[in-house]
């Protein structure tokens, strides 16, 4: 459950990157973020997991209160959504399977678990075998696979992908997306922020447009709906 | 805040690890430890042997009471007894005044000659010559000797104590100012080594903290690290000092005997403690403090 | 004019990323390369500006023979290419005026001409008002925008792009695909791998299609051609 | 290679720039420049002091010739013109058996009674008291001086002199070896600190080769911004070394003057240059050895 009421942002160079957002993604639902480069979609998704602070407003995501949060709660509010990232974020020195293996290390998951979780991730996203490699070592497509392995692996409550097709052609976009489609059917919420016009136009979800800051429109069953 | 078994382990793990995926960095921090710590290391065997030599040079010097001529002899033992009872006093020996006129044809050399016709009648008179457990106190000892009777003079070469203390004193002071310097400068710099390497990897601990990692999840591993790559240094360092120590002692030994040095064995061990400790401390602190900065995100 | 004859590439652990490859695009060509993720584009486009080495093969692009391409020869033979990198690789300390201007400063180009070039390519990419930002104040879409303002800023005889649209927006993409177009119509050689289906489709240029390291198609006017 | 004036430019700004965008890291160099410069001054001043020292001992020290008693007084100044013609002698001064009997008196302080008697019959010798430029040629001019008539002996103090020579050589020797040492040491520290902020910026050296920039395009403002840091790390350190010693000096005199010691302005001069060049150089090698490795791709 994501609510957002009235937020503002403006970053300390004055560039007002959200203005006045009021939104509400409910439990199990799938929304796409679109709009133009620049429009705000990877600030508003910074302002989910808390990378940046809201200008104003207050933001709720699964029970936590953004903004009675304190400094220490913040890595529980991070474990309860699986996040992938614009830019990969990917541990340099660290391979495929550490890196994916790292998110449950962290909330101190058995090693047993480890082991029997993070192959079958990396088969779900097809990368079984990269599993030995670094991320410098992986083309841009494969970063971004690692990624979301890494963002699922805890079956978060939500999970919130910033262009997780960016880099990948179509059929394997169609892969990751019906990958998301499923683990949205077992009830994750799913937030994905996307320019991949035809994935958005085919899976009829709920469209949240942004530009300039502003939602300027948010239909259920919508459309990518900027012209080419 | 507790850990499980297995996160303890993780962090052990990736410590170690660290090390060697980060090899340039890990080299660069165990070099500037090593190189502090000998320059620590030198300072300090230094200092110490000058305060060594300083403890050297009271001990050979001493005061002179010398005893009235009209004392009869048998009684001489007596106020010998009575010097030993006044604090402070380590040594007391008597010197006949047979005894101090050879002493002087001695010191006289090769113009002892001029002395010869003392040799029957003698001018000069017993003394006892006192050492003191610390040259700090003759003040006040020769205080108490003069109140001796029996006592006809006492010697105490007062300008010579006041600046012989006041040398020591200089050195003392001096020695421990400098190795403070030092170790704050050795701090400094291995805290700068350390700030750098952590710079290197600050996007690495963004994304921990990203990723939903606490920050003693991501803290004990560097921590683990910083300390691993203190007592590495602190090691290799007491090992170069130790030996160079050992190598430089036969060497004065060979060239000069004056005085004598502290010896290899007498200091080890606590070259060992302060360098490890050293080490070791300055290495967890410095990870400490360094990742604090990029943890908050 | 670019000419690959044989080329393979096999990275330190044993990955094949191309294999056998022949290929020539001539001067004033615009081509696509398409191929599933990992299919060996970027690898491509890093042997073009030597960031890798081929394994066996040989080289030639505008003259420069890659095989006898002494060390300090490098950097004339990437200056006479644009390049658009896959993750952007922009200076991190130097704002977004300072990255283009740069590579006018290394060909060591008048101060004069740099203040009237750098400006004008900032306004084609539509980043005017961005000028003064460092790259991590910029959108995903904006640094890629960026970094096409700086491959173009010297007039390079080939501009080679690693998928410029990623992160952009289909309008803004198509905006920055036309761009590319006009420079290659005023005789630029253009070669852009990507994965945008609509427009190598719509676009009817000549398509270069890899698969596992192999050249599967190379077809003049071709479409993306992997159905969904 | 030929620059255009506009790229030099560009080199200068882009140097000096840096220093500011990149603060941490030049911060944490110029400490290190400035920390390893401040331990090599304390330890070049202090042994520039010990020889200083060494040389006034020297200058003390002096070679004594008894004149036979059956030289008429009017040839003694004839035997003096004689010994002032060896080589290596720097002064020859007249001690007649009159002073010398008053320079004994001295030297038994209280006891001086004992040569009471002596003064109308002296048995003492007239004496040349002789200072050489080093006492490293000692034994040839005690060969020389024994083999002018009329002297009757010469007191070289050959012992004493041994063991000084090998004590000023030693410590000569010790201070050298432990200057180059912790010149060595400095080297190490600083560019381990330079090759981390280097090892910091990797990436952005690999971006400016992949745009088409030249080796030395991208090596000269890093070589500018290390001179840079060297000169401010050199010039801090100097400041700081020159009033410490400064201050030092004056707590030194108060408490003990036993010995002249350099004055600052003496030594400043040199120790700027040796600084200042210095920690210029090494900024400047250690930053272009740095980059060569980012440089490769
Ligand atoms: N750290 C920052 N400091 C200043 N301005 C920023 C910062 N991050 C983003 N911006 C600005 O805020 C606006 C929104 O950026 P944001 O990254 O949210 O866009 P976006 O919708 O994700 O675009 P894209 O599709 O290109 O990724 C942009 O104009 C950008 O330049
Ligand atoms: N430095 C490297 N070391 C080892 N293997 C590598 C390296 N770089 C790439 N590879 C491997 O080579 C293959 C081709 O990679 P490349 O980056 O060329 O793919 P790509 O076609 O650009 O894919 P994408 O569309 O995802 O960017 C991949 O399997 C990748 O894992
Ligand atoms: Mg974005
Ligand atoms: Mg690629």
């Amino acid at each position: 459950m994501i609510l957002l009421t009235n937020i503002s942002k403006t970053y300390s160079n004055g560039t007002i990157a959200l203005n006045g957002i009021n939104l509400y993604i409910g439990k199990g639902e799938f929304a796409f973020i679109v709009g133009p480069s620049g429009a705000g979609k990877s600030t508003l998704i910074k302002l989910l997991m808390r990378e940046e602070v809201p200008t104003s407003g207050n933001i709720i995501i699964n029970n936590f209160n953004l903004n009675s949060l304190r400094r220490r709660e913040v890595p529980y509010l991070r474990r309860s959504m699986g996040i992938v990232f614009q830019d990969f974020r990917l541990l340099p020195n660290k391979t495929v399977y550490e890196n994916v293996a790292f998110a449950m290390q962290i909330i101190e998951a058995s090693p047993k678990e480890i082991r029997r979780q993070v192959p079958y991730l990396l088969g779900l996203v097809g990368l079984s075998n990269k599993a030995k490699m670094y991320p410098h070592q992986l083309s841009g497509g494969e970063q971004q696979r690692v990624a979301l392995a890494r963002a699922l692996i805890n079956n978060p409550a939500v999970l919130i992908a910033d262009e997780p097709t960016g880099n990948l052609d179509p059929d394997t976009a169609w892969d990751i997306v019906k990958l998301m489609h499923d683990i949205n059917k077992r009830g994750t919420t799913v937030v994905m922020a996307t320019h991949a016009k035809e994935i958005v136009n085919s899976m009829k979800k709920r469209v949240i447009a942004l530009e300039n800051g502003i939602i300027v429109r948010d239909e259920e069953k919508g459309v990518y709906g900027y012209e080419i | 805040m507790v850990m499980k078994f297995r996160t303890i382990r993780y962090c052990l793990k990736e410590g170690f690890t660290s090390i060697w995926t980060n090899r340039l960095m890990s080299l660069a921090s165990i070099g500037t430890v090593l190189a502090c710590l000998i320059i620590f290391g030198m300072f300090l065997l230094f200092s110490v042997n000058l305060n060594y030599i300083g403890a050297q040079v009271q001990e050979q010097w001493e005061i002179k009471v010398f005893i009235d001529e009209k004392i009869p002899s048998h009684e001489i033992p007596i106020i010998g007894e009575q010097i030993k009872k006044i604090k402070y006093i380590k040594a007391c020996t008597l010197e006949t005044k047979e005894q101090a006129l050879e002493n002087y044809k001695k010191q006289l050399g090769e113009d002892a000659y001029i002395l010869e016709g003392f040799d029957e009648f003698n001018p000069l008179r017993d003394s006892y010559n006192i050492n003191l457990d610390d040259i700090r106190y003759a003040d006040q000892v020769v205080q108490q000797l003069s109140e001796i009777p029996g006592i006809a003079k006492v010697k105490n070469h007062k300008e010579f104590v006041d600046r012989l203390l006041k040398v020591t004193e200089f050195v003392r002071m001096a020695s421990l100012w400098i190795m403070l310097l030092l170790a704050c400068i050795a701090v400094f710099i291995i805290s700068n080594t350390i700030k750098l390497a952590v710079f290197a990897r600050r996007k690495e601990i963004n994304i921990m903290k990203f990723v939903g990692a606490t920050d003693w999840f991501i803290r004990w591993p560097f921590i683990i690290e910083g300390m691993l790559i203190g007592l590495i240094g602190a090691l290799i360092s007491l090992l170069l000092v130790g030996y160079g120590y050992d190598y430089i002692l036969k060497l004065i030994y060979q060239s000069m005997n004056i005085f004598k040095l502290r010896s290899f064995s007498e200091i080890f061990e606590a070259l060992a403690f302060i360098f490890i400790s050293f080490g070791i401390s300055i290495g967890a602190v410095g990870s400490a403090i360094s990742i604090r900065k990029y943890l908050r995100v």
